[in-house]
């Protein structure tokens, strides 16, 4: 695991963690349910993305690369599914996407 | 001030914590909520006081905390069903001891449990009615015509 | 490199730790239930990183897919809409559906009486206090009971130390844990509900969801069964995680097989108990105490226990999540040999 | 026959798997199957600890402290005895009394995988495997409560609460066992436990999960309404058994595991929380407005005598397991005579009683038999119960238990008196009894008789008893 594999993965690891917090503060400062899914499955999905990406670079074999990354495909099926049901939901539930007055 | 040192601080707080929510907390769910992380906190203690950093994990402690988790499981799907029963009878998820005086969450409790006595006609109470007029079990059975 | 990554990891554990009991004091603050529940979930994903940094990889995965997967979604469940009340209650004009419209306008406990309060407080004070002074003062010198099992290992009939203590060692332990999830079982469908009035079809999305995800975890569950041998893994962790396919194959309205299938669901809740014990008899059948076995024989029948409980876990978190049983034939699924 | 100890377990278990999954005729033959042949394998181990004394049992040969030692001494023969005698006798009153109903369907699993949980704990060596144990019998015991329905279910959802926690902290305790010596063994930790505080935290720690589970004076709250409330069948084995269970375990680690801890401060308090639950249980009791409620307040009474013994010791010790067994005899047989109270009155209020021998002969006669050892008058077990209480009491000169005793029999025959005499008042005959009636009698009869029978020898209990010398001198 040389050193340039550990900084690039590193980076990745940062950039990660800048999608995480932006998908954080989405869910903290945006109005309504809507937008609050919104910002949390797209930032979570593509900082996991990045994070997988890191431990793919520095896995020591291609069977754990393979199993990084059918995991985060796992993670993309389920979270979108969670998220388009909780949108469904509340929409059966009749709550009004938000408007800027 | 080793990590399993830590851990164990961290069990024995969190212990502490849960006792606190079983007892004052009014839901039963949210007692069971705090009976959960009773017994997660449990099993950390019972790992992290014995653990000796250098030495190798000990598997026994492991494969005793593995066998609490599924009791502990087992026990809250049955605490679970009994909650929605108490909701489905009596309409409130909170014991009548907790029950605030006129409180929104708490309503007089239904019908006492009586013996159904042989002279009075058994009064089917619970669920003998069965599922057939309440509509579709969503438990994965053959849809009713 | 040594010091800093200690100094690093010391800096995670304390991290960790603080989450945890902080995860533990939100959830038991709060006056909302179904913040305490969401809270519970984190504090599981919490302990599974917690057990991972302490080395013990099975209960990582144990506590991540039983403890934050299945009781969480058990609680979550404990708080969705009810069908409408029985009619004796419904007919007294009380209609009452404990729905929670959206998490912000679930109904708030007010806090208990302060008595209660301060009570709870001094209990929970005396427990923590006793706790932390007993864990200042636990010595250092015994190694455990590792070194007196290391021995044993090669012919116990699996590599991984864990699975031989819950299969071999302690084998009495995880019978009767078996037990117990049986009795749960028995004990919640006693008391069933009856179903919801009509659960909405489900969405296309969760439907072609489910044909991807129900399969893949099927497969990941036997994985993990079969890896428990010799590595971290087992048939509780894959009982879990075959039962959260269950669990979703249910929202999807997957259908059972149309007759027979309650019965089938019997057998298969009550196969771990029967094989255990049968397993157990082959000790006294050759001399031996119960539940003795060794060497080739102790591969095999710790296989035979793994399968079959993986299966019986499977169905009792599925069947215990329902919280009823299943409809027992299309013509005769009320009535009242519902339960027997 | 080293492993009948575990064919007094595997029995049960097996009957209640099959009286689950199975259904009809084939259902039936195997419950009783199951009931007798459990009550055959205790009656074996019995006889067979008697003659040849304790036998461990190293379960799949791992030998202790790695594996999971079962040991049948005196102590655990006698309960496992209590157990089959009183578990056979509820079962046959329990045919009758579900005869056909849908409850009942639930009942049988539970009932038997109870017994095979309570024979488990009575048996293990082992402290984690005691708290596996101690979960089933939690589990099970609330869902035979918790089946009636009701005011029942919510009884046995409170139950189900306080037996978690107190599961919890007696796991707590052992934790901090393990993490002291390095084993759950109830021997090793006999040994191994030095004078250090993490065993008296420890100790502190499993008495106070034990007490609770076991419905001690301040933490009693959840008793009456459970047993109450529940099915006739189920308050008989909860008062009469489940209770025993916890007892039993926190006497075993009392003198086995913690023999050099158990220092007198915890002693006494236990006795003086045994003095309290005496007065307040039979003063509840006295004011219970239904027999069902009169007579779970007189369980919380009876379980104060069973902790005298903690401060008293010695003699003390053969005395309170000997009233232990006359009380489960006596308060089973007394539970099965209100459920048929019950069914055939339509209701078990005390005021209504007048003239109700006339319908239920039988089972107020039962009814007064087993008032008699629960008063503890001769010749019953719980005079000679009482006897060695009492006797031990004198010989320490304890003025409180000396006091204690005479006026909880005093309170108990109130309460018992205030059943029995509106019953023989003015005796009118029932339009039609049930049929079942008989059926519903003669089991409590059988129970109060045996009951009786216990007063008039100590000695085979005392031998039995004396096996491994679970009270001291040696685990």
């Amino acid at each position: 695991m040389s050193t340039a594999v550990a900084i690039v993965a590193t980076a990745l690891v940062v950039v990660a963690l800048v999608f995480f917090a932006a998908g954080t503060a989405g869910v903290l400062r945006f109005p309504d349910v809507y937008n609050r899914l919104h910002a949390v499955t797209k930032a979570d999905n593509v900082g996991l993305g990045f994070l997988i990406l890191a431990l793919v670079i520095t896995s020591p074999s291609a069977l754990i690369a393979a199993k990084h990354i059918a995991i985060w495909i796992f993670a993309l099926i389920t979270s979108t599914t969670a998220c388009h049901l909780i949108a469904r939901a509340a929409l059966q539930r009749g709550i009004e996407p938000w408007r800027p007055r | 001030m080793s990590s399993v040192e830590i851990y164990g601080a961290a069990a024995a707080l969190s212990f502490g914590l849960a006792v606190y929510g079983a007892i004052a907390a009014r839901p039963v769910i949210h007692k069971l909520v705090s009976l959960n992380v009773m017994g997660a906190s449990v099993f950390l203690l019972l790992v992290a006081a014995s653990a000796r950093p250098p030495a190798a994990p000990d598997p026994v402690p492991h494969a005793m905390v593995i066998t609490g988790i599924v009791v502990t499981v087992a026990a809250t799907g049955y605490a679970v069903a009994l909650i929605r029963r108490m909701e489905w009878e009596r309409g409130s998820g909170v014991l009548p001891e907790d029950a605030a005086p006129g409180g929104a969450a708490s309503e007089q409790p239904g019908g006492g449990g009586r013996e159904r006595g042989e002279g009075g006609a058994p009064e089917a109470e619970n669920a003998a009615e069965g599922p057939t007029e309440e509509g579709r079990s969503p438990w994965p059975g053959p849809p009713r015509g | 490199m040594a010091t800093e990554v200690t100094g690093a990891l010391l800096a995670l554990d304390v991290v960790l730790a603080v989450s945890l009991v902080g995860c533990a004091a939100a959830l038991v603050a709060t006056a909302d239930v179904f913040k305490a529940t969401v809270l519970f979930i984190v504090f599981g994903v919490m302990m599974a990183l917690v057990w991972g940094r302490l080395g013990a990889v099975d209960v990582a995965l144990a506590e991540a897919a039983i403890g934050a997967g299945i009781t969480g979604a058990l609680l979550l469940g404990a708080q969705t809409a009810q069908p409408a009340r029985r009619r004796g209650a419904a007919a007294r004009g009380r209609e009452h559906t404990f729905q929670p419209a959206t998490p912000d306008d679930a109904p708030v406990y007010q806090p208990a009486r302060p008595s209660r309060r301060v009570a709870a407080a001094l209990a929970a004070a005396a427990v923590a206090g006793v706790v932390l002074l007993a864990l200042s003062r636990v010595p250092t010198r015994h190694p455990g009971l590792a070194p007196i099992l290391a021995p044993h290992m090669p012919d116990a009939g699996a590599e991984n130390p864990v699975t031989v203590v819950l299969l071999s060692v302690r084998a009495y332990d995880t019978l009767l844990e078996i037990v117990v999830l049986l009795a749960a079982v028995i004990a919640a469908w006693a008391s069933a509900v009856p179903a919801a009035p009509k659960p909405e079809p489900p969405g296309a999305l969760l439907a072609a969801a489910t044909r991807v995800m129900v399969p893949v975890a099927v497969l990941i569950g036997g994985y993990l069964l079969w890896r428990g041998a010799a590595a971290p893994g087992g048939a509780f962790q894959a009982g879990a995680v075959i039962a959260g396919a269950g669990i979703l194959a249910a929202f999807a309205g997957v259908e059972l097989p149309r007759r027979g299938g309650a019965g089938l669901i019997r057998a298969g809740l009550v196969a771990a108990t029967l094989v255990f014990l049968g397993a157990g008899a082959y000790g006294p059948a050759r001399g031996e105490p119960f539940l003795h076995y060794r060497g080739g024989a102790a591969e095999g029948l710790i296989l035979v226990i793994e399968v079959v409980a993986t299966l019986s876990i499977a169905l009792s978190l599925v069947g215990v999540f329902m919280g009823r049983p299943p409809p027992r034939t299309p013509e005769r699924t009320g009535g009242d040999d519902e339960f027997g | 026959m080293a492993w009948a100890a575990a064919w007094v377990i595997a029995i049960p278990c097996v009957a209640g798997a099959l009286a689950f999954a199975l259904r009809g005729a084939l259902r039936g033959l195997f419950i009783a199957l199951g009931v007798a042949g459990a009550t055959a394998a205790a009656a074996a181990l019995v006889v067979f600890v008697a003659r040849d004394g304790a036998r461990d049992l190293a379960l799949g040969g791992w030998l202790a402290p790695l594996g999971i030692r079962l040991r049948a001494d005196g102590l655990s023969a006698f309960f496992i005895a209590l157990q089959a005698g009183v578990g056979a006798i509820v079962s046959g009153y329990a045919a009758g009394y579900f005869a056909g109903d849908r409850e009942g369907k639930a009942f049988w699993p539970l009932w038997l995988t109870l017994w095979a949980g309570l024979c488990g704990l009575y048996l293990t060596g082992d402290l984690f495997n005691a708290y596996v144990a101690l979960e089933l019998i939690g589990v099970t015991a609330v869902g035979l409560v918790a089946a009636s329905g009701g005011a029942a279910l919510v009884a046995g959802l409170r139950y189900l609460i306080v037996t978690l926690t107190g599961s919890l902290l007696y796991l707590a305790g052992v934790a901090l066992v393990y993490a002291e010596i390095g084993a759950v063994d109830m021997e090793a930790a006999a040994q191994g436990l030095g004078p250090s505080p993490v065993a008296h935290v420890a100790l502190a720690l499993m008495a106070a999960g034990l007490l609770l589970k076991t419905a001690v004076f301040p933490m009693h709250f959840w008793l009456p309404p459970a047993h109450a409330n529940a099915a006739a069948p189920a308050s008989a084995i909860l008062s009469g058994l489940v209770i025993k269970g916890s007892f039993y375990l926190l006497v075993r680690i009392w003198n086995d595991v913690f023999s050099a801890h158990a220092d007198d401060m915890l002693a006494e308090l236990m006795g003086v929380l045994g003095v309290a639950a005496v007065i307040w249980g039979s003063a509840q009791a006295i004011v219970a407005a239904r027999v069902k409620m009169l007579v779970a307040y007189s369980t919380v009474a009876q379980v104060g005598y069973l902790l005298m013994a903690f401060p008293l010791g010695g003699d003390a010790w053969p005395g309170a397991m000997y009233f232990a067994a006359a009380h489960g005899l006596a308060k089973a047989a007394m539970f099965a005579v209100a459920g048929a109270i019950a069914r055939e009155l339509g209701h078990d209020d005390i005021a209504k009683l007048g003239g109700a021998a006339g319908t239920l002969p039988a089972g107020f006669f039962a009814f007064a038999l087993a008032g008699v050892s629960l008063i503890g008058l001769p010749p019953s077990g719980g005079f000679l119960g009482k006897w060695l209480l009492l006797s031990a009491a004198a010989d320490h000169d304890h003025m409180l238990y000396l006091a204690a005793i005479p006026a909880g029999t005093l309170m108990a025959a109130g309460y018992v008196f205030r059943v029995i005499a509106p019953a023989l008042a003015e005796l009118r005959r029932a339009p039609r009894p049930s049929p079942w009636r008989l059926w519903r009698e003669a089991p409590p009869l059988v129970l109060a008789l045996a009951a009786l029978a216990l007063g008039f020898s100590l000695s085979p209990a005392l031998v039995l008893l004396s096996r491994g010398a679970p009270f001291g001198g040696g685990g």
